[in-house]
């Protein structure tokens, strides 16, 4: 085992951030350290999280939007504030953003919405689909940003495209699909398996020379580097609270206020309306018509002292150092013979997250020994089973990063995949 | 280390050389089973001789795409119910799930799983489960269409 | 204002439950004692459920159902014994239970699935809608029991029905619309304007004589009483964590275990799948296909250990309490000249909402009066719109109970509502 | 008790016995407004006289649902725009949704508040003030249906 030591070469002090973080002191299989390598999976959460939602229940928890009473008022408050607080975080008007329960909720009510927009008329006429109509995605997609667009599809007669992906791992521009006939066009902002950064202002821009509307998976990066979607330009994002040091139970779909005013409804029930009748019914203004329902509120306000956190930290300095062990972990990576790294190799437009096979040991067994030893990496597919299949495999092995994460613990990294291949070696 | 108690030497000799891999012909049915969380597969055909429980088990053949553990459990598998018959093997499949999902508080009989006993070490890891079950499992059901489609050429419903 | 004390007939060390509840101790209102009384909203959660959460996430935290290292084993562990203990507590099997964010989301669920049911074939088909079929509701349902439903009929065809309310605020069994043209029967358990508690096996015979489905908005009776759905032998059933002193951002969906087999998935993404192509994919077995995305994990560990605070006390236990409350509040109201109470004045088949109106004040203004004393209550349609209509009125005064309310705090709001007579009184 | 700085004898005086209710013709426009939390409704029309920011305002008249605080302020509101042009009128109508919305933070200005500056008290209570805007939101939206509507037929595009 090699010791966890906070050896970094970037500004951040490394030690006192992990002192934040409770579960990092802890040991796995039989008193190791843990070495804490799945953020991209789900991040782990510092004392302040943790605490600022325990004052809240302890304090003001009530009914937000709904009561009269002092505790309703506090609690709708802090709610708000919330939301606020996360507009800013990531470039948005506080009326812009929905709370979901995870990012793959913010995907289903956008193509949701597509879908019930053939019940209503006037500005919602936008999103409708009929046969004929396309929407584009990518091969790199998350399930998440994948099946529901499949959905969406079954129900409208529409017709799924998508962008491939080069031996390198980057998007591959020349397979564009995009077509007057495209409505929307869905992609990921960051990779969770190749690490590749795509290139957002360029899909903007053929998205809208077309006509059609763009949604941005924002789940690896938002919590690991600055993002601003009114600089991006982007008419929907989502993201999701557990990947950001927050709580999980809570994601954020953010719209473009004209689109979110003339999206209809997809979740219905109460605090979405605006007149009920046994008959009919008619709905509340953005964002509140999409979120029906008692909300996740202390996860709300979790997730707002998660971004206070990465705030004070800075998201420059979190992507820097994210770089620097991405950095590491790839050249270290790449100089063990038998190891083939999935993605790009150079860290140009690319995160921190590090996937890549084992010639002659599966990933699950690389993960076993990596697992014995401590060191917690995900094996699989990664709900990205297409990009899987794209490079002629059914799993690799995941490392991810967050700020929390040290050079030592990409070197343990390194020495437990080495015991991996002497472990299964034919020789042993 | 817990690593040798769960990769025991005869894991890793199936796994490196596994027995009656590959797919043959002739066959009464074939399956295709799948681990979703880590994209796993096995394709896997029977071929049994008589019918009923005491039907005889002639060939099992598959081709897998997985772990060691998976790998090694499907090769094993053939070991274990080819020559015996449908009874026999249920009931080592039954022992073998038993203890793979007793999470280390189901004491193998050594007896009745053979070596197989030595994928005890597996059931302390949950998320591996799956992989020794995944050719099992893949059996399972494929004998069973056998047995079914018989069933229903003798006009007996279920 | 009347001093809290926790003066109770019933068998309940209330002061013991009350130093549970962090919460509580706070004052308002320029230090006033909280007097509160609208757990009918969402309920204030005891220590046991605010440790329960942090430990998990102190010590396990991880994506569930996804990794293969120890982190993952122990939170998959957490989550699934999670699922098991809560649904033991509502007499279901664990595979029967689908974790959602709220109630409503759960009914959003079945009522989706039901028009997904068109793109599928097979044990699908019985949940399928046409124009021509029924969807029967009553006039009593939350918003969240209605507008789902209003929606499902816009996008299939079918035709929304329902019971009726007596003048004394019961189903009126009279006004069945049931025939043989229903498909599903959705109904509230108990009421969360009157308080009243339906009679559930009456409707779901009813139901089954024509062979519709029947679903239980259990909302209200499962965080108050002992409740078992296969006793009740309905087949799908919700309720939310916030309510029964758990977390908010956790729900859940009871359904019958063939019924969840045979249902077509709702939200898609990852954790709910089978196999995955750019074409098309198919789904995972219940409950996981009706799980998508990394789900509310540290919420479902806080709902099991508010499962096991309650199951300590006994639900038969908290059903007396609150009856008792519920018997105090209705007396000591009706005898105050000019209030009228909306909803059953006997404690036979109801439960602890006490909802009134107060001669020429209107109901916010009542609520400002006793918010002034300290007293939280709920103003307003509390999302059941047309109920309030039925009764030719826009809004009420709702009182509701939970384990930690006192007969002091019963007073203190008849006080209450005294004082706002007087202070709107012509005679000021 | 913070209760009579919220209530001042002038609000519970308009609220019993409220200024100008009831509907009446003729009228330019009228609108219907609904607070969704908790159900209060008001009806309100205008009748206008001239054209443009210098327009009179003739006569406001309302049938309202609802609590001391909406009543008390749709009365008022009476009070303060009739004879009044809709410029004027609309001074004080952002004045008057400017300290309502204001948390208590905002220092309401008496010349142009008139009476209105009664309803400070409310915005110290977030759940009130949409009771407080209720009708004056209403107001607002009748005026902006004429003077839009007159736009119109003047040809002029919004
Ligand atoms: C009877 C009833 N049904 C449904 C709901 C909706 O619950 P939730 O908002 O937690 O989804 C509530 C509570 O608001 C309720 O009281
Ligand atoms: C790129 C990407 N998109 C979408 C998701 C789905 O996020 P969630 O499961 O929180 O909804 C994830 C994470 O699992 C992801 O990495």
């Amino acid at each position: 085992m090699t010791a966890v030591h906070t050896r970094t070469a970037s500004a951040l002090d490394v030690t006192k951030i992990r002192a934040d973080f409770p579960l990092l002191a802890r040991t796995v299989r039989d008193g190791k350290p843990l070495v804490y390598l799945d953020s991209g999976a789900t991040s782990q959460r510092p004392r302040q999280v943790l605490d600022a939602e325990r004052a809240f229940l302890e304090q003001h928890n009530a009914a937000v939007h709904r009561g009269a009473h002092q505790l309703a008022e506090e609690a709708t408050d802090a709610y708000e504030s919330a939301r606020a607080r996360i507009a800013a975080f990531v470039g948005a008007d506080p009326a812009e953003l929905v709370f979901t329960k995870n990012a793959t909720e913010g995907i289903n009510l956008v193509a949701y919405a597509m879908s019930n927009a053939a019940l209503v008329d006037g500005d919602a006429e936008q999103f409708r689909l009929a046969p004929g109509d396309e929407i584009v995605i990518t091969e790199m997609e998350h399930h998440a940003n994948l099946v529901p667009w499949q959905e969406l599809c079954r129900r409208t007669g529409a017709t799924l495209k998508w962008f491939g992906v080069t031996d390198g791992g980057r998007l591959d521009l020349d397979t564009d699909p995009i077509t007057p006939l495209t409505k929307i066009v869905a992609f990921t902002h960051q990779s969770n398996v190749l690490g590749t950064v795509n290139p957002v202002a360029e899909l903007v821009r053929r998205a809208r020379e077309v006509g059609a509307l763009t949604l941005l998976d924002a789940c690896q990066s938002v919590p690991h580097s600055p993002v601003d979607f009114h600089a991006l330009g982007v008419d929907f994002a989502v993201f999701s609270g557990h990947k950001m040091l927050g709580p999980s139970g809570v994601g954020v779909l953010y719209g473009r206020s004209e689109l979110l005013e003339a999206m209809p409804p997809f979740l219905t029930g109460g605090s979405m309306i605006e007149l009920v009748h046994m008959e009919t019914s008619s709905y509340a203004p953005p964002p509140q018509r999409f979120e029906a329902g008692v909300p996740m509120t202390s996860q709300a306000v979790g997730l707002a002292a998660a971004v206070d956190y990465l705030t004070e930290i800075g998201m420059d300095q979190v992507a820097a150092h994210e770089a620097e062990l991405t950095r590491a972990a790839i050249d270290a990576l790449d100089a063990v013979d038998g190891v083939t790294i999935i993605g790009p190799t150079d860290v140009v437009d690319r995160g921190g997250a590090v996937s890549f096979v084992v010639d002659g040991v599966h990933a699950h067994d690389v993960g076993q020994v990596l697992d014995d030893r401590g060191i917690a990496v995900r094996v699989g597919h990664h709900c990205a089973w297409p990009l899987h299949r794209r490079f002629g495999l059914a799993a690799t092995v995941r490392a991810s990063f967050h700020v929390y994460n040290t050079l030592d613990e990409v070197n343990a990294l390194v020495d437990g995949v080495r015991a991996a291949q002497e472990f299964f070696g034919e020789t042993r | 280390m817990q690593l040798e108690q769960m990769y025991q030497e005869i894991i890793l000799d199936h796994y490196r050389r596994p027995h009656r891999q590959g797919l043959r012909e002739p066959f009464d049915a074939e399956t295709f089973h799948v681990n979703p969380t880590c994209g796993d597969e096995v394709k896997l055909r029977v071929k049994l001789s008589g019918a009923g429980p005491d039907a005889v088990v002639e060939d099992v053949s598959y081709d897998a795409l997985g772990c060691s553990i998976s790998q090694a459990a499907t090769s094993m598998l053939t070991d274990l119910v080819v020559g015996r018959t449908v009874a026999e093997s249920f009931t080592t499949l039954e022992a073998f799930q038993a203890m793979a999902q007793g999470r280390g508080q189901v004491e193998p009989d050594e007896d009745v799983l053979g070596d197989a006993v030595a994928f005890a070490g597996v059931a302390r890891y949950p998320a591996r489960v799956k992989c020794a079950l995944l050719g099992w499992m893949a059996f399972k059901d494929a004998v069973a269409r056998v047995t079914d489609s018989a069933a229903q050429t003798n006009g007996v419903k279920r």
